[in-house]
């Protein structure tokens, strides 16, 4: 039996702070300990529980590319206890971080295929880990898109980024905001994602589609997707319950059988029409 | 395994030299008009007639709130303590009854399901458990619908059967039995060729496990849930008398720059449970959360974890203010 | 917040000659989200705040905390300084090293230690702080003035002469009150009606003033600068706008013996009447219960009468409704009348008389044309009494208060009759001579020597009537309690003064407070006495406790500055220190359940129910919602709510809980 | 009971009310029982045995639906139905009140002045238990109260049936769920339980109409109920009101007197 | 426990801005010197103050708590006095029934010009709370965590 208290937090210091959006920043974490930094390693769509020493734990997915090593990023909303106490943190801070959790977008598997990424609001970091991990082994892939809408033009996480991509010739990079979120000098489309994906129609042909946002944004882009000829196995998503321990003994995340946090965060669309909906 | 006899007299003396090896030793005492396992010292103040203890003995591995490891922060640094396996004393718990016994698989399952509890691993290996098979049972028991016996082993390390005589038939099931009865071997007789089976209540089976777990299996969209949830009020006692729930929360405890993170019992019966920060609620509806709390025992812990949720202890139905009575819902689910 | 800023002010020596403000500004640098932290002279001085404008540039501070005097004192500087860096004046917070420390504590190791706490107590508040908008509600500069006295006149004057437009409202058929009845005030003895009527008529005329007379309010909603009030305008029966006040109708009315109001009860007026010759407006009402033609449903002498077709029989009561952004309540007040005085006769003698009906008879226009004369019979009384304080400062009969204006107006009266009756005999019964006032002792004083009315210090235990006389019963308790009586002609009552009919109602229908006698309640006894609890309304005169007419004049002035200082801005800044519902996300809209305790706690009547409706419109729930403009940030509520659902900005739950925990941890 | 279960079946054939909520048969005493159709009423009871407070339903959106609804009331159910109205969780066109009176007669209510008037004829005053517990209470000194209640502390789990059970307790965020800041420790341990309960206690000041469900609900054993019946019992007269008579607007703590007692301010 | 001569009691004073906050203003204006014992946290109202957060001080280590405000009908809010003194009663009578010490919450009225009796208040307070001792009776028990999963023996 492992002498290793599952609970106890890996101790990290606060390397980069980005403000992203209003309330929205992406911290990036580096290990205290070397030795744990070596070891450390953890693959797309994996998620954590991160500490505010005072506060308790959160979980987030994981937002930077395995590919990139000797640290972690998490990009947060601050909305509760935890997420406040984290957003009052400044570069040098110690936080906690216990991961990774769960299991993994079948990179392997997506081998010589196109890939469309298909995201909305606050629900990009999670894709943004696939998107550079998938980006940086670009050989591995034929066509890569990104969708990426949000509420408004302030709401936009990872403006950056959202550039860096946008300029790659190699990515086809569409950003949008609800009708009524652009601003004078937007260039951008307007428009609800699930619409806009269906204007940019993407093929299905040797396709594979992640798909992360709000509940109802996922609700309005799986018809889309099918639409235009997408099967269930072509289609990802991750799911997000809510969470204390992140190994499957809390008792809050399963849907159904399943749990999120041992069986997910990843899960085909065919996957999900086998667990109940009304779960997650 | 071997099993003993051991007079009413020897089973005094034994106990007197449990307590004199210095481990604790949890019983059941009679005190405010309940029966629940207290810290004892003498053989005297452990409760005779009762069906059951109020609670189960899951807090000895299980405690009700625990840290799980405490910190200081330092300008800016943080420095941790963990968890300290040997702070935990060795306990004896006394005349525990099977189905509680029985417990232990179930909880150990859901706390070691694929990276292990160092906190519950832990408390087990400092935990030995002496069970009392049961001559008695109520209405609200149901063990042997649910796999188990009023004689059930697992999970004791010795098991006694008391005798007409006041002495007991001594089954030593395991090497931390056998460090028990090696406090004062000379009071474990020869066996005497007692029937223990003679000495164990009768309590036939109420369903099948199989018939349940066919039957849940397709029960999820049942109307069921909100039929038996109706007048379910949403408390947590059921889940907190229970020898097998284990959802917890981890909570902090600030004082000033010392904090330390503590892991309580929750029940998944609370509204706010699975709440997330954004309003949205998946297990919005008390039907939910019934639903939650029966398929968890009877399919997703048999599917997922090979062990049944449940040891038919029969305490939730007896605890729930507004009898919510598990017997009788698995019963007629099993019907169905 | 945890790039905060500490600066530790000495206050010259008067913080650091006992706490050791290097070691707490070293030690508060330390803590953990404490960027900067600098200990200086004088922080208040422009150096000092130069200080912390540079460090909050500097440094990007999110917070700052000043260790200085106490807050009452600087806490403005120190916000206006972090506002000019470009911090959120509400991210600055003080502790109160001086004062509450330096000051009170000797040189040693424990005071300084009790600042290091406060300023950490503050550190930790400011962490939780949030940057704080001040709210601003718009005006509607439009004042609605209740009641057309001399404090409802001199307030109504005053607003429309600072260019606001006033409403002015009158339960009566004309302006005038109480000062139009009275004979000549005191100390001066000049003309009431001569110095008041130019008054009445300025207000008919001012071009910013629209009056309603016989109007009353119906409701008032809303809150300051932004009221609805809806007046009822009482059906006159007569069209004002063809009326030309000729007066012939009244001289052919034939009922004829109503008691006239205007002289209380001592002569008779008509059905359809103005209630004085000098009335404005100088028009006619039909008083409904007394006319025939309302009464029996035949007369209409006056329609025959009127030359220009101006009686309106069917009129019914009109309710129009005036958006204002302040209120000023000027209803003034009333006196006791005689029949609450049992040991006097219960009123039923004729000639025991208040002082009001007094100065009906002293009065030039009253129904004597100033001859003082018995209502009974008409002769001239050679012996007079007054009796002060009937009622007023005596808690047996309910009325503990001095009624403020009766020594006073006694003084007066007996004066005026020793001068209208030559060789006549006065004598006034008081328990104490209280004029306080700009030339009132003096006056006081001329009329026991010059006019030598008889002053005896005594209470009166009983009149009674006897032969035509009235006889009076008391004791001079300057004589060690002599008994005395007096065989007088006409006995006058300074009966108290009280509150008027229905002020408790209108106090309701405003949310306005009032005290037990119920007269309207102030909001500060001391500083804020002409505004009321409720923002946007504001007392004048004799509504508020009695008060003789300077004193009115003066209050109506003040609440008129105070109108008009309100609406000298298009918008009202008021201190973002509010309660706050709290708000979430559907499917939970708030956590707030909708009990609305908070509602009957709130003294300002500031919880308001706010319907939470789906888009098909049905209710989903009902819950409170505070409103900025009334809520004066007591945070009464937020105490109250059970599931803390409301918390107050600048004094958070989280705020002052982590105030607490930093006093009392490690 | 036949007149009750007719009368019931009645409002449901006639579709008059969409649900009764009232009592059945249970494994140990009469239970809470939902009836949705004429067949169900079949099995109501209604006798003195009938002690869950039923109100603690009536609050519960999800299970009485958009609908008209009844509820059958003994005494202490009726004191909380009146308490409801008091804070604006009731409607009177919502629900219909039924009851069995001293007399066996079958009563409906449908204002809250009807239940008003009916809930006067009843005193509340101390079962034998209160008595006896609270007669023991009221002898101890300061110190053996307080490890009198510590011991009593040590036994809450924080499973919050007591909250659970109770019809006052519809909060759907319990400040024990508050924790910006954290109010009170989430685990149970005998302070932050201790916390709970005397929070409790100050929630329901002025509402509280002592029907004891906390107390029956907790599955412990501590004599929780006490504490609210012994804080009613000692301000109800202070404070002027009514033990279950509650005046249609505010309650103790949200309301004053000019003369409120002030002995202990300095 | 130590002496109570040497015992140094942490008590926390609760107060409003208008009157006792103003008034313990003029006690410093007055140079009139009282003991360090006493921190203020400053509220605007009594009617503020939450009855949790006297109860969270013991449990955080005070030893005694003062709560004071504006005398009645002076309170800058015309009634926040009143609810805070009905909560007291209500407070001080759950406190008393649990066995909580409540001579260690000292209510009072100081107004804005009442420097002196802040002062005394405090002094007086300083002194009673040591005569009592450390709050210990609740600190102890403040203390547990349920450690060892059941319940111990009294």
């Amino acid at each position: 039996m492992s002498e290793k208290n599952t609970y106890l937090p890996y101790l990290m210091t606060i390397d980069k702070v980005i403000k992203e959006a209003p309330g929205v920043k992406t911290y990036r974490l580096k290990f205290q300990d070397e030795s744990e930094a070596a070891a450390f390693d953890f693959q797309a769509g994996q998620f954590g529980e991160y500490s505010a020493f005072g506060e308790g734990e959160s979980t987030f997915c994981i937002a930077s590319s395995p590919t990139r090593k000797g640290y972690i990023e998490c990009t947060f909303r601050d909305t509760g206890r935890v997420t406040s106490g984290m957003a009052s943190l400044e570069e040098g801070s110690t936080m906690g971080f216990r991961g990774p959790y769960g299991n993994v977008f079948p990179l392997d598997e997506w081998k010589g295929k196109n890939l469309v990424f298909i995201a909305g609001g606050i629900a990009l970091p999670p894709m943004r880990c696939v998107i550079w991990n998938a980006l940086d082994l670009r050989e591995n892939f034929k066509d890569i898109t990104i969708i990426y809408g949000a509420k408004s033009v302030n709401d936009l996480v990872y403006k950056e980024e959202l550039k860096e991509w946008a300029d790659r010739p190699d990515v086809r990079m569409v950003t949008t905001v609800d009708p009524g979120g652009q601003t004078a000098d937007w260039t951008g489309e307007v428009g609800f994602v699930p619409t806009i994906v269906e204007t940019v129609a993407p093929s299905a042909e040797n396709t594979i589609a992640i798909v992360c946002g709000p509940p109802i944004m996922i609700k309005f882009t799986f018809p889309v997707l099918e639409k235009l000829g997408f099967t269930d196995s072509q289609v990802y998503t991750t799911l997000e319950n809510r969470m204390k321990c992140g190994v499957g003994k809390c008792g809050r995340c399963n849907v159904g059988k399943l749990y999120i946090c041992k069986d997910g965060p990843v899960f085909s669309k065919a996957e999900l029409n086998f667990i109940p909906a009304e779960e997650y | 395994m071997e099993t003993k006899y051991i007079s009413q007299g020897g089973m005094a003396q034994w106990f007197e030299s449990i307590i004199a090896s210095g481990k604790r030793v949890y019983a059941p005492v009679n005190s405010r008009g309940q029966v629940d396992f207290k810290l004892v010292k003498n053989l005297s103040e452990v409760a005779d007639d009762y069906i059951q203890t109020t609670q189960s003995i899951k807090a000895s591995v299980y405690p009700k709130a625990e840290v799980l490891f405490t910190y200081e922060k330092d300008h800016g640094k943080v420095n941790l303590s963990d968890f300290d396996p040997e702070t935990i004393p060795e306990t004896v718990l006394w005349k525990v009854h099977p189905c509680d016994a029985a417990g232990f698989k179930p909880l150990s399952a859901i706390f070691n399901w694929d990276s292990a509890d160092k906190l519950h691993n832990a408390h087990l290996v400092k935990t030995s458990v002496i069970s009392f098979s049961c001559a008695k049972a109520d209405q609200s028991c149901f063990c042997t619908s649910v796999n188990g016996s009023p004689g059930n082993t697992a999970g004791s390390d010795i098991q006694l059967t008391v005798l007409p005589d006041g002495g007991a038939i001594a089954e030593i099931l395991t090497p931390k039995g056998e460090a028990l009865v090696a406090l004062l071997p000379p009071v474990f007789e020869a066996e005497r060729g007692d029937k223990k089976e003679q000495y164990l209540v009768d309590l036939p089976a109420r369903f099948s496990l199989e018939e349940v777990n066919a039957k849940l299996n397709k029960a999820f969209n049942s109307t069921v849930w909100k039929e038996q949830s109706e007048r379910c009020i949403g408390c947590g006692a059921c889940a907190f008398v229970c020898p097998t729930c284990a959802c917890f929360d981890i909570q902090e405890d600030v004082h000033g720059s010392k904090g330390r993170r503590i892991r309580c019992w929750d029940a998944c019966g609370f509204a706010l449970f699975t709440l997330h920060t954004s309003g949205h609620n998946p297990r919005e509806h008390q039907s939910q959360r019934w639903r939650q709390r029966i398929l968890h025992k009877f399919s997703y812990m048999p599917d997922r974890l090979s062990v049944v949720g449940c040891t038919g202890c029969g305490r939730c139905s007896r605890a729930c203010p507004v009898d919510m009575n598990i017997l009788e819902h698995i019963t007629s689910i099993a019907k169905q | 917040m945890s790039k905060i800023g500490v600066f530790i002010c000495h206050c010259g020596e008067n913080i650091s000659a006992t706490v050791d403000v290097e070691r707490v500004a070293r030690e508060i640098g330390g803590m953990e989200g404490v960027a900067h932290a600098i200990d200086y002279k004088y922080m208040c001085s422009d150096p000092g705040q130069t200080f912390i404008k540079e460090a909050v540039k500097k440094y990007g501070l999110d917070g700052v905390v000043v260790g200085a005097c106490s807050p009452r004192m600087h806490e403005p500087t120190f916000r206006r300084a972090c506002a000019e860096a470009g911090l959120n004046p509400y991210l600055c917070e003080m502790a109160n090293l001086r004062e509450h420390c330096s000051w009170v504590h000797e040189k040693s190791e424990e005071t300084t230690e009790k600042a290091i706490d406060l300023v950490k107590m503050l550190v930790e508040k400011v962490k939780k702080d949030k940057p704080l908008e001040s709210i601003k509600v718009p005006v509607t500069k439009r004042a609605l003035v209740i009641g057309g006295g001399i404090a409802g006149i001199q307030a109504s004057l005053d607003i429309a002469n600072t260019g606001h437009k006033v409403i002015l409202i009158e339960r009566d058929p004309s302006i005038g009150g109480h000062m139009s009845q009275l004979s000549e005030t005191f100390p001066t003895l000049d003309c009431s009606q001569c110095i008041l009527t130019p008054r009445m008529v300025e207000v008919a005329q001012h071009p910013n003033i629209k009056l309603y007379t016989y109007a009353e309010l119906e409701s008032l909603e809303g809150f300051i600068g932004n009221f609805k009030a809806r007046i009822r305008l009482k059906a006159k029966s007569v069209n004002y706008s063809t009326c030309t006040g000729c007066g012939a109708c009244i001289q052919k009315c034939p009922v004829k013996k109503i008691p006239s109001e205007f002289n209380a009860g001592l002569g008779t007026r008509t059905a359809i009447y103005v209630p004085f010759p000098q009335a404005v407006p100088n028009k006619p009402v039909i008083d409904r219960v007394n006319c025939n033609y309302y009464k029996r449903g035949a007369c209409k002498i006056c329609e025959k009468t009127c030359q220009v077709g101006s009686i309106e029989w069917d009129k019914e009561d009109e309710i129009i409704t005036e958006e204002v952004g302040a209120v000023v309540l000027a209803t003034g007040f009333d006196v006791k009348g005689t029949d609450f005085f049992p040991e006097y006769g219960y009123g039923k003698y004729k000639d025991v008389l208040t002082g009001l009906q007094f100065e009906r008879l002293a009065s030039a226009s009253g129904p004597t044309f100033g001859e003082i004369r018995r209502p009974s019979d008409g002769t001239i009384p050679k012996k007079i009494v007054f009796i002060a304080c009937a009622g007023s400062r005596d808690p047996a009969k309910g009325i503990p208060y001095c009624s403020k204006i009766c020594c006073m107006y006694t003084a007066k009266h007996a004066m005026l009759y020793q001068h209208k009756v030559h060789g006549g005999e006065s004598t006034v019964f008081y328990m104490d001579i209280r004029a306080g006032g700009k030339n009132y002792e003096e006056f006081v004083r001329r009329a026991i020597e010059e006019d030598t009315v008889n002053y005896v210090r005594g209470r009166v235990a009983r009149v009674y009537e006897k032969d035509g006389k009235l006889i009076v019963k008391g004791v001079d308790t300057l004589l060690g309690g002599q008994q005395v009586e007096i065989e007088a002609d006409m006995v006058v009552l300074a009966t108290a003064g009280v509150a008027n009919c229905g002020s408790e109602q209108l106090a309701q229908k405003l949310h306005v407070s009032y005290d037990p006698y119920h007269f309207f309640a102030e909001a500060h006894p001391k500083l804020k006495p002409v505004e009321t609890n409720t923002a946007g309304i504001f007392l004048a005169g004799a509504c508020q406790a009695p008060k003789d007419i300077p004193e009115t004049v003066g209050m109506a002035s003040g609440a008129a500055v105070k109108v008009a200082a309100l609406f000298s801005n298009d918008e009202l800044v008021r201190e973002p220190i509010v309660a706050v519902v709290n708000r979430l996300a559907p499917p939970l809209y708030s956590t707030c359940v909708g009990c609305f305790m908070c509602e009957t706690a709130c003294p300002y009547n500031a919880i308001e129910h706010e319907e939470i409706k789906g888009r098909d419109g049905s209710l989903i729930r009902t819950i409170a919602r505070v409103n900025e403009g009334l809520c004066q940030g007591c945070g009464t509520c937020v105490a109250f709510c059970r599931s803390k659902s409301i918390d107050i900005q600048g004094y958070t739950n989280e705020q002052v809980y982590a105030e607490v925990m930093s006093l009392l941890n490690d | 009971m036949k007149k009750l279960r007719d009368r019931v079946a009645a409002l449901l054939d006639e579709g008059a009310v969409s649900l009764v909520i009232g009592y059945e048969e249970g494994t140990k005493r009469p239970r809470p029982l939902f009836c949705r159709n004429s067949e169900s009423s079949g099995k109501l009871i209604f006798d003195s045995r009938c002690f869950h407070n039923l109100a603690v339903y009536v609050t519960k959106k999800e299970l009485v639906g958009k609908e008209r609804f009844a509820v059958t009331a003994p005494i202490s159910t009726l004191r909380s139905i009146l308490q409801l109205y008091v804070e604006n969780q009731l409607s009177e066109e919502k629900l219909l009140v039924l009851t069995v009176d001293l007399n066996g007669e079958l009563r409906e209510f449908v204002t809250f002045e009807e239940i008003s008037a009916y809930v006067a004829q009843f005193e509340m005053k101390r079962g034998e238990r209160e008595q006896e517990i609270l007669s023991k209470i009221e002898g101890m000194t300061r110190e053996e109260r307080w490890k009198f209640w510590m011991g009593e502390m040590s036994h809450c789990f924080k499973c919050y049936a007591c909250r659970s059970a109770c019809p006052l307790c519809y909060c759907t965020k319990c400040v024990v769920e508050v924790n910006r800041p954290q109010w009170i420790n989430p685990w149970p341990s005998p302070i932050s339980n201790m916390e709970w309960h005397v929070n409790r206690a100050m929630h329901m000041v002025g509402r509280c109409t002592a029907c004891g469900a906390c107390g029956d609900a907790c599955p412990v054993g501590i004599p929780i109920d006490l504490i609210t019946r012994k804080m009613m019992e000692d301000l109800a007269p202070e404070f002027g009101y009514i033990p279950g008579q509650p005046a249609k607007q505010g309650n103790a703590l949200s309301s004053w007197k000019l003369d409120d007692r002030e002995q202990f301010i300095r | 426990m130590s002496s109570s001569t040497e015992f140094e009691p942490k008590i926390i004073a609760f107060v409003c801005n208008w009157c006792t906050y103003a008034g313990a203003d003029l006690t410093g204006t007055s140079r009139l010197k009282y003991a360090t014992n006493v921190k203020i946290v400053r509220f605007p109202c009594t009617g503020r103050i939450d009855f949790l957060l006297l109860l969270k001080s013991f449990a955080q280590g005070a030893d005694g708590v003062i709560v004071s405000g504006c005398h009645p009908n002076d309170c800058h809010y015309t009634s926040g006095n009143f609810h805070a003194r009905r909560r007291w009663i209500a407070f001080r009578t759950v406190l008393d029934l649990m066995g909580v010490d409540i001579r260690r919450i000292q209510y009072s009225w100081v107004s804005a010009a009442e420097g002196s009796k802040w002062a005394d208040l405090v002094n007086n307070t300083v002194a009673d709370i040591r005569a009592l001792g450390p709050y210990a009776e609740y600190q102890k028990v403040a203390e547990y965590l349920e450690k060892e999963g059941f319940d111990e023996e009294a």
